[in-house]
């Protein structure tokens, strides 16, 4: 049992860290990237395809890194720290991580060789308008005629949908069960929008769109639509992780910079304890995200979507929380666009809204109680 | 201890419904009742409106527009307001320069002003905090320098509500820099179209333009616009931000939102968490509405009731948690914030993330909620 | 609408605060009174007798006063204030209210009027052991043989029982249905115990033990009896916000005097605003209970039963936050019995535990939720 | 980064697992599932048998019957004996005295009291908190005075955790009332027996006698009874307060009490408010444990990481919050706190309310919730 990073994973920390501050060395860079189309830095991404860092999650045989989960888990704490609007998160390890467990050996070295090397950016439509975190398509339709596949349908919200060139999209089948299909972007109808945390999202209607089916076609893929979304939940949790270190930070020193009635407002006793709350938040947070990335590896579909309940849970919960008081403790300047603070707030509910919100995972939780006399971690 | 209002207060309560519901548009109040975003010319719409019933300023002294009402009825006439979704008239004028002028200015600045200040023919806007001087107002740095009969005026204000749409705006002011800092303050109403006088927008959380700076370069303002006495400034800024605790709770518009939750929530009010999540917040706006009522029944002689406080504190925490709970009910939804209106998401849940955002403040703005914990912990409990 | 006590009123809790002062000057009076049997103070019954305020819910018909809710809500206050033992609210409130409720005119002539002249006292049986709140009864059983009846089963807790010399038993009918009847306390078993605040409960055994139905024999009186509970959690919650108030005021005064670190604990701002919470929880509460008490008037059962479940509610989550608080502002001293603070938790639990707690009464409200828009307090 | 326990600690926690559910007696380990109360022999009959198994004090020196462990292994020992119900060795014992003795004791001293102190063949009691030095420790002000070889002793303590037990107390005196007030203290070891030490006991508001006020009037100590250097009592207390924070969060205790809600609840499980509730807890104990882990997992190299100071403030939270569970549960039930045993009542129902009362005291001793705070605030984020 280890809760520590080796040289490796410390390495590549400090080699993604560094290279987000060449984009986001403040909140201005971040606010003017994702004020303009496509809402991301495209040479950005250009150089964490060099780096490795979009292939991190693919065999090498399909063109990536064959990294584990706790390399991943780095990467996305480190994009949450610095708010990075890049659609890590959907394109590569949704998306990315829908075809690598479904598609065929060849789909696999196409789409994920060259998502790796950053040629296509792709994006996960599975939500249909109005839908809840569900595995079973129900927004859109797959329908085959001689051998070709069509979709029918809307999706909403497609995280980074906009600039995806190809969707990779869940699908009622004809003889029930839900499917995997590549939809080239240009045979559906994709409108982007801001998201409330200013990244980008799509709406995405399908009109008999051709489709392909990855892996065999016709097949139900339910269960591992469903695993892609836990270990999605979990890198989410861990992006979710950065951005409330970073907000636990500012609020810190805010809070020994900032002076109201002639001393710094850590004079204000009040204020201190809030702080110390929410370090407590987030170190429990912290436990759990680092306990559930590390599940990943055991490869058990059932103890891999429990972690991805419980960090879901607790993180959301921290969310609420940190984001709440970074804002509090800040007072106005907390609410502006222009300061990282209140923004993280909106990014965390986006994450939190998109990825399965407290409620959804304490009923699922609530829903098992019975079945086990205590919860044990090891 | 009697529940019922009496006959005469029940018929008051039944002629403001009657007035809000049939007197205001519809337009204005569906954009009210469905959580959108007023336009300008609705606000002073809606205010006129009101005005024309003499039921905008009802607070104000009788000879210039008020009421000779109780608390109760104030209260009744702000509880069905808000239920009616009819705007709240401009706080601005109705609440915070309107009863400072009627009380501290000269009769020619009554004449000049409260008129026209009932009817929205001119937008106040609030010049008070600082970027330095936030919850601390009293070490605001904006200066009046006297230069013949003029002031002329520099430095900086913030978070100005609304000050894209304002005329004219309030403005406190340190007129001596050599004394005691609550000491040396002044109050200016000063005309935004003066040279000088720039607006800059702050862009919140939430995408919206809600607040701005004001920044005053060698603005000249006439010296009979000086309110009240020279450097009473604070006299007076007490004055107007008590005027604006009472009955700040916004105990009708949450319960609407709550309402508007649960008819909107669909076959998740089966969710027996969410059900649990509605009664518990149902109950605690029942505590806050009859303590309001306390409230206003135990002020009739003019000295607020010591659980005021809890209505600023309690009643935004509520509010925040009434858009908390619309959000979750969203859920993926609530992303498609700033999708158009040719969006398949519904309406309320993509307003839900923007608006659970923009209600942070709520605990942060008009006092925040450390300065009333504040309040109550040293006027209340002594401590 | 009106939220002021009248004259009348105002004198009334004079006297009775007056009253009580004279027994209970400080705790360490009650101490000494629940550290022996019966467990409270037999003279100051007899004194609250002489005043009325025993008889005070009953009509002058029945040898009562013939007061309002009102009046009864200051005395239950009061009463709560000084944390006064005295059985009240289960003999004058739960117990007496069964008799004059369901009673014959006879039998309230008879019991009421002793019980309000202090000759008698009553204990309320309602509940099984194990049971929880319910107004059918299913812990004792009654039977009739030749006009003859008799009941079987255990009741546990029963408030003040073992001081009792009758017992106001709610038991199941023969042909289904609860009635209430009337045990002398020598036909059944009773075991009388501490309960946790230090008051007085028991168990009673009733074996063929002999009974009067009270009203007419056999008749179902669910509504009555679910009445009567109601209008004792609504007094409950009255009792509550009396030891609430002075939980909040002895934890301020504590504040200003107890020093640490050199200077009085008030100098510590995370301290005080806690204290500040505290008041805001108390406020709300007393509204809720005021408006409460007032809705017995209107004598419409549903409005009242609506009424007890939601200041059931708001007075148990202020009565956790308050008593917590209190303990915790206070330190070591408020763990002790020789301290009214710690003692004062101890009586708003058991309050609570014995009248329904917050989640009897939010599953209750929870499933009426949709019934209604919204609520109005007026 | 690894989940899985090394093949060599997972059978280190076997064994472990093993020695407590059959060396200690059934009867004791009983009384500690069910959430009864210890007597004392039974209390130093289990500290004896771990002792025999050398596991009753395996954070000493290895040369007075500690354990070359890791800090997981220390964590899995405690975490196994509380989960099978074994009760932890007494903490003035094994956590307290015991430590501070080895490292700061003469060699006289440590042959005299170690292997007695392991074996519970003297039982400790702590002598530190006053009536006006609780949290303010450094202010206390029972004195030593020097006469002869001897001290004498006068002065009160209080909170005096089980010293009706007690054999021996270590207790904080004022030795120098000249300098700055942490200073002039020192720590002497002082038997219970001697004339002028009065024990009295305080009723907890549970109605338990579980703390003591210890009165000490021209009590003779003998010199050679002086721990460390004389006015050197200020860094024991910190050295003895340090270890006592170490791996405080009662975890496993918690996470037992929690399966047992459970297993009692019978149809109450069914309610989803309920199981939502417990859903929660669950997940909130995982975090701690998690915490707990990781805290071991980084400790290792002997500078406790910042994050311990999480495991006292959120361990007796849950602590309190899984007792309020049990207590709502229970229902009409808890009331009958002091029933006999021939109550028809369920025994655990029975307990539930005074648990609950009992344990508002873990937020208050051993370093109140708001010192953590305040460590949390100071020393990790430097506020």
């Amino acid at each position: 049992m280890d809760f520590t990073y080796d040289d490796e994973q410390q390495a590549l920390r400090e080699a993604v860290r560094g290279l987000l501050a060449t984009t986001y060395a403040d909140h201005e860079a971040r606010r003017r990237t994702v004020a303009d189309d496509p809402g991301f830095d495209r040479a950005l991404w250009g150089r964490l395809a060099e780096m490795g860092v979009l292939g991190l999650p693919f065999s090498e045989a399909d063109g990536g890194v064959g990294a584990g989960p706790v390399e991943i888990g780095i990467v996305c704490q480190e994009l949450g720290r610095v708010l990075a609007p890049e659609p890590y998160l959907s394109a590569v390890v949704h998306a990315g991580g829908l075809v690598a467990a479904v598609g065929t050996a060849e789909q696999k070295a196409d789409l994920l060789g060259r998502l790796s090397a950053g040629e296509i950016v792709l994006a996960a439509a599975d939500t249909s308008p109005g839908g809840r975190w569900a595995s079973r398509a129900d927004g859109v339709r797959a329908s085959v005629s001689a051998g070709s596949w069509t979709l029918d349908g809307v999706a909403d919200p497609v995280m980074g949908g906009a600039s995806a060139d190809h969707l990779v999209v869940t699908a009622a089948l004809p003889d029930g069960g839900t499917g995997v299909f590549v939809v080239d972007a240009s045979a559906a109808a994709v409108t982007g929008y801001v998201a409330a945390d200013l990244t980008r999202a799509a709406s995405v209607r399908f009109e008999a769109s051709a489709a392909t089916p990855l892996g065999e076609p016709g097949r139900d893929l339910s269960p591992s639509i469903a695993t892609i979304s836990d270990l999605t939940r979990i890198m989410g949790a861990n992006q979710a992780l950065g951005v409330m270190q970073s907000q636990v930070r500012a609020t810190t020193d805010y809070l020994k910079s900032r002076k109201q009635f002639g001393v710094t407002l850590n004079t204000f006793q009040a204020l201190t304890f809030r702080a110390a709350d929410m370090y407590v938040s987030l170190e429990l947070a912290h436990s759990t995200v680092d306990w559930a990335t590390m599940t990943i590896a055991g490869g058990d579909r059932e103890v891999v979507a429990d972690a991805a309940d419980r960090v879901g849970l607790q993180v959301s919960r921290a969310a609420r929380h940190i984001g709440q008081e970074a804002i509090q403790l800040h007072g106005g300047i907390g609410m502006t666009a222009e300061y990282s603070v209140g923004v993280g707030t909106a990014h965390l509910t986006v994450l939190e809204q998109w990825l399965g919100n407290a409620g959804h995972h304490l009923t699922r939780l609530a829903a098992r109680v019975t079945d086990h006399e205590m919860v044990d971690a090891i | 201890m009697q529940l019922e209002l009496s006959p005469a207060d029940a018929e008051f309560r039944g002629r403001m419904r009657d007035v809000f519901t049939t007197k205001v548009s519809p337009e204005i109040r569906d954009t009210v009742l469905e959580g959108r975003h007023l336009t300008r010319d609705q606000i002073v719409e809606a205010q006129r409106t009101l005005n024309a019933e003499g039921l905008a300023v009802p607070h104000w002294p009788v000879e210039w527009g008020g009421q000779d009402w109780t608390e109760l009825q104030r209260h009744l006439w702000h509880e069905e307001m808000q239920r009616a979704g009819v705007p709240i008239p401009l706080a601005f004028n109705a609440s915070m320069i309107g009863p400072v002028i009627a009380h501290f200015g000269t009769q020619e600045q009554k004449e000049r002003f409260l008129p026209a200040t009932a009817n929205l023919d001119i937008w106040w806007s609030q010049g008070f905090s600082e970027p330095d001087a936030g919850s601390d107002l009293a070490s605001l740095r904006t200066t009046a320098v006297r230069d013949g009969d003029d002031w002329v005026v520099n430095g900086q204000k913030t978070w100005t509500t609304l000050g894209q749409h304002g005329d004219w705006i309030f403005t406190l002011v340190r007129t001596d820099p050599e004394v005691k800092k609550q000491a040396g303050i002044s109050m200016l109403l000063i005309d935004m179209t003066t040279p000088g006088v720039e607006v800059r927008p702050i862009e919140l959380i939430d995408g919206g333009h809600e607040v701005n700076e004001v920044w005053f370069t060698d603005v000249r303002v006439p010296g009979d616009l000086l309110v009240g006495e020279l450097n009473g400034g604070w006299t007076i800024a007490k004055f107007l931000l008590g005027n604006e605790r009472v009955g700040v709770a916004p105990v009708g518009a949450t319960k609407r939102a709550l309402a508007a939750v649960k008819a909107n929530a669909g076959p998740l009010m089966d969710d027996p968490l969410v059900r649990a999540r509605v009664a518990e917040l149902e109950n605690e706006l029942l505590a806050l509405e009859l303590t309001a009522l306390r409230v206003v029944a135990h002020s009739s002689d003019g000295a607020p009731h010591p659980a005021s406080s809890v209505l600023k504190l309690r009643g935004t925490e509520l509010q925040q948690a009434v858009s908390e709970l619309a959000l979750d009910l969203a859920g993926p939804a609530s992303l498609a914030a700033r999708a158009g209106d040719d969006s398949p998401q519904e309406g309320w849940a993509r307003r839900s993330a923007p608006t659970y955002l923009n209600l942070r403040k709520a605990s942060i703005y008009g006092g925040s909620n450390e300065i009333q914990r504040q309040i109550i912990s040293r006027t209340i409990l002594g401590l």
